[in-house]
């Protein structure tokens, strides 16, 4: 018998398999074809204070072993959240932990997100979505050190459930960023978001993307995905979510080795809605060929010479 | 929602870059029915060309299978067309929603391309559910060398299709517009490149006919998780602009809520 | 008749397309196969100082659409450069253009190359790789603003010839390292180098490469590529070379729509060496059905609208 | 050196996750000698798996046709293995270093797995050259499921394996080294997994023996163009330890150059 739930931010992942923002609506729309709650958990789209459209078509195209989008945070908004969806996972998902992936463009936003929720039941925590492009600075909380400082302290004051930051990879040492996050109070890190990208339409000379630009996703970043965690967590004591081209156990491994305490699958999931379930069975059979009874030791085995 | 691996039972190439093929899928056969789609995939594993999965319009399901009628555009398509006989296909559908045809007796298809497909199962679709509707089918294709089959047509959907070619190579010449007079019709429906369900959208409601357009966008998920298939389109109910999912709003709308 | 060449560099390319920086060896290794005086150039394996061995293998593997790779610089050095590969170049290249890729851990590394270079002929110019590790700084020369700044500052006082800065997309903003190298002295960029990857053997929990971690490049990349050529183009007058998973003539063109003059084709020669002459030949034959007769016009011809 | 697009016009599955394939390559198989190989790929617009060729021993050159022994080992062995009659693939070569005879009288080959390929090639390619030599073939496999059959190996290289398996279950049980008498051998060659080959090493060297080895790294492009195929090796000239790339400088190197 092998034992995959790991321990985390006060609580027992059954297994370490969450399904990653954006890919899984907020479960139910699932919840058809697989058995969310046996997953270890799913990360919910982004909730942003306000109800949001999204971008303009194309949202989304096929890449070299992955994908390109450009949704634009479309989301229900804080009270959609609570009203529409939130009561679905709360009766449906008692041992899939959730995290409420949260989304802004100022301070204020992401605070006003989790002061909203604080209150409710039926979720564990947060994941914050630090790729959106910051209104006062222009750039990106994700890239820019001091803005993310003041944010991840602000969420921190703001709530006592765990506090994951989901970090983009499009930084040039994701180790400090790490460290800052570590350093103003969040409990945990996910590693990675996507890669900025562009597929131009050469017939029509255009982007393919209504966005122009958008994020990329899937296999291809997976060696990228596995090299941030690995240096994220060489920098922090906190754990972190290994995220970018799961699609099987075995990709899911290198991330725990690299130091991953749990891994989310994304736009596998849509090559294959049984990709999470596969992947939990997968890491079952992999430990037990192994003579691995406990998944958790195997976080952070990896050997560098 | 149904999820299988199924095989390929039937392949032929019926027209330039163009194929009908047939997959053992009774559960999904079953359910279908026209203007419904499915999603085409690998499975995850093999994360070569398509890594997504394609969505492609449920054209058949007699005997528990799934057909469907495939143009090749760009790398996807063409593998799913050059499937061998046995090979595995990863089904997910049927998915979206289907033409309405509510009350209407005489009804109007209008197909340009591959848009096709949804009207070669509706045939048999209304007779399955008992339903009698008199049909009309228009398709319309740019050039005679990619027009499926009258024959095949006939045997597939039990209906005879009224051709026309841009070339003039085929059936009439020119556009299937130029064939419609919408004599009578109820209701419309089409299916084809948005140029095209434009123009059906604009006669229709000139003519003051209930009209029904099966559009595309490019998906991933094929059930509402991803968001990525939004389309601008009119909310029925309070007038605002807003944006729907084709995978799961869709792809079937009435033709007043697309903003165009 | 389409006419494929470019004016850059106070040059002209014969077509815009190159083989890129260590892919092509010195251009010799090709030879026996494909006819390099017809390509728009080629970029050697980058040269230091001093010749290196490079890194312990495994040096390279596959990645789901690429590969990665940790050669670690292995080189014949300057002198083994002027001695035993400049005569081939000399000899067999008098349309393809030959810019010499230059490496090292210091400024002086980088301004010895070119010091040593300058007198000798047959070649054009300079691309400068700043992905290796600076050792005073410990972080790359293409991750540092300063650093970059100092470097491409000293390499201009070194050389007159066209001096080609080769841009790692490991940072947040790329555009700012390319105002950098303009402001410098620079004559052009390359965008892009690969990125910091990793790949684990789950079954020995090693790392496959050697030096642990290592590039990814291919065509995973590409839609990062075309981004980072983009946001370059839009922050810089000089011209770009496009670089980043090139497999055909339409990749090329995405490049060249989004800002680039010329591109380089790396990985995908190794899945056919092939590659290169069929990308010119499709150029070639896109121009035509697209009633382009000059393909410099299609350079940053991305209609946004 | 030649790259071609060869299909595939035989093959056969021979053992247990292990293939004969044989392609149509005449050039190739002209100049192949023991030891080469060829890139085996699927072309650059393919970015499917594999994307970069895999290099596999040349293991037979019959009628303009190469052979290669391939086992399943990752995705991309496991796509060459699959590949069906009249399929393509872009195949380059021959490559890398042959098996250097020289004067050897009697030559002791020894094989692990599918090493032992290049040593098919070997009888027949001697008696192309109008060479003569005592061979003697070692042929071991850990389990019997997975040999490749002696009737075969004696049709492909007119030459009779002394088969050894660590079950027992095909040949003689335990590994090649206990046949490894090197009786009267003035030459040693191997080809298979590093610890065997290591062991090889030793034997030779204990017995003064000369001895060649035919070693496997990653390869991108076969050629010596990429520098990615480095292995740890002795400097013959200088004595100093410097890296040697397989494709160019091997993949057969003397025994005492490899640094391991
Ligand atoms: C509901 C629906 C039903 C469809 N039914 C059929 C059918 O019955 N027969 C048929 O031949 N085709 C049908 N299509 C179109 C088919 O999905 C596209 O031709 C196919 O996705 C193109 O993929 P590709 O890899 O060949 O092209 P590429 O251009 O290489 O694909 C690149 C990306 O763009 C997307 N894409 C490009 N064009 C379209 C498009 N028109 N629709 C959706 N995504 C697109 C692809 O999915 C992929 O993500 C349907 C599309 C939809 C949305
Ligand atoms: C000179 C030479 C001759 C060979 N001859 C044969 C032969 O005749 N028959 C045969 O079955 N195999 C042969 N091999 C081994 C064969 O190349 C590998 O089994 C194959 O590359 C594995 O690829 P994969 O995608 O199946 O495995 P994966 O492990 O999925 O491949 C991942 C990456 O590792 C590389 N890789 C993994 N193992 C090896 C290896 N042993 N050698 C080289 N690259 C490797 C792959 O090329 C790829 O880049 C030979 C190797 C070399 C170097
Ligand atoms: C369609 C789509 C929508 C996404 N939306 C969000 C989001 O709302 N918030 C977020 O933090 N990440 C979002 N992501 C990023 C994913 O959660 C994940 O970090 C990324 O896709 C890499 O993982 P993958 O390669 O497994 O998909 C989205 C990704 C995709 C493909
Ligand atoms: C095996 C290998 C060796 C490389 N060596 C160098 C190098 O010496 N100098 C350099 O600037 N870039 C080097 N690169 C990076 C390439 O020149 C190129 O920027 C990168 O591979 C992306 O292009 P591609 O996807 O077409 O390969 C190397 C890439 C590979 C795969
Ligand atoms: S395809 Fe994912 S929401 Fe429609
Ligand atoms: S495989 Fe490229 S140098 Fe040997």
């Amino acid at each position: 018998m092998v034992d995959l739930s790991q321990e985390l931010f006060g609580t027992t992942f059954q297994n370490p398999v969450l399904l990653a923002s954006g890919t899984c609506g907020y479960g139910e729309e699932y919840s058809d074809l697989i058995a969310v709650d046996e997953l270890g958990g799913i990360v919910t789209k982004a909730v942003t204070p306000e109800r949001r459209l999204g971008n303009p078509p194309t949202r989304i195209s096929e890449t070299p072993a992955g994908m390109i989008n450009a949704i634009g945070l479309a989301n229900v908004g804080l009270d959609g959240f609570k009203r529409e969806k939130l009561p679905w996972i709360r009766e449906h998902l008692s041992r899939a932990k959730v995290l409420v992936n949260v989304a802004g463009r100022s301070v204020e936003d992401f605070v006003g997100v989790v002061e909203g929720l604080e209150d409710e039941d039926g979720f564990l925590g947060y994941e914050i979505n630090v790729s959106c492009p910051n209104v006062e600075g222009g750039t990106m909380f994700g890239t820019d050190e001091l803005s993310l400082a003041q944010l991840v302290a602000a969420l921190r004051r703001a709530t006592r459930r765990p506090l994951v930051v989901k970090l983009t990879p499009n930084v040039a040492e994701i180790g400090n960023f790490a460290r800052i996050c570590e350093e103003n109070g969040a409990d945990g890190l996910s590693t990675i978001n996507t890669f900025p990208g562009m597929l131009i339409d050469v017939e029509t000379r255009r982007p393919v993307i209504g966005n122009v630009t958008g994020g990329i996703s899937g296999p291809a970043i997976k060696p990228m995905g596995v090299f941030a965690t690995w240096k994220a967590t060489s920098r922090v004591e906190i754990p972190i979510i290994g995220i970018g081209g799961i699609c099987n156990a075995r990709d899911a491994l290198e991330y725990i080795l690299a130091g991953a305490s749990l891994v989310q699958i994304g736009t596998a999931m849509f090559a294959d809605p049984f990709t999470a379930p596969d992947t939990i069975r997968g890491l079952r059979e992999i430990c037990e060929r192994q003579g691995v009874t406990r998944a958790a030791d195997l976080v952070g085995a990896l050997e560098v010479r | 929602m149904i999820r299988s691996w199924s095989p390929v039972v039937a392949r032929e190439r019926v027209a330039e870059e163009t194929f009908w093929l047939e997959f053992d899928a009774p559960e999904i056969a079953e359910q279908a029915a026209p203007g419904q789609f499915v999603m085409v995939g690998f499975g995850a594993s093999s994360w070569g060309t398509p890594f997504l999965p394609r969505p492609n319009s449920v054209a058949a399901a007699p005997d528990g299978r799934v057909g469907l009628l495939i143009r090749v555009y760009g790398a996807g398509s063409r593998r799913i067309s050059e499937l061998a006989l046995g090979e595995r296909v990863l089904l997910l559908g049927p998915l979206g929603t289907r033409f309405e045809l509510g009350d209407a007796r005489n009804v109007l298809c209008i197909a340009g391309g591959v848009g096709l497909a949804p009207f070669l199962l509706l045939p048999r679709w209304l007779d399955r559910q008992g339903r009698e509707a008199n049909l009309r089918l228009l398709y319309g294709e740019r050039v005679g060398a990619v027009v499926f089959n009258p024959e095949k047509i006939q045997e597939i959907a039990g209906i005879e299709a009224d051709i026309w070619t841009e070339d003039g190579s085929r059936g009439s010449r020119g556009t299937v517009l130029d064939g419609t007079g919408l004599d009578g019709a109820d209701l419309v429906l089409s299916c084809g490149p948005t140029a095209m369900l434009k123009a059906v959208r604009s006669l229709a409601r000139t003519a003051g006919v209930p009209c029904q357009l099966a559009v595309e966008e490019h998906m991933a998920c094929g059930m509402g998780t991803c968001i990525g298939c939004a389309i601008p389109t009119i909310d029925p109910e309070t007038g605002e602009d807003v944006y729907s999912l084709v995978c799961t709003e869709g792809p079937v709308f009435a033709a007043e809520r697309l903003r165009w």
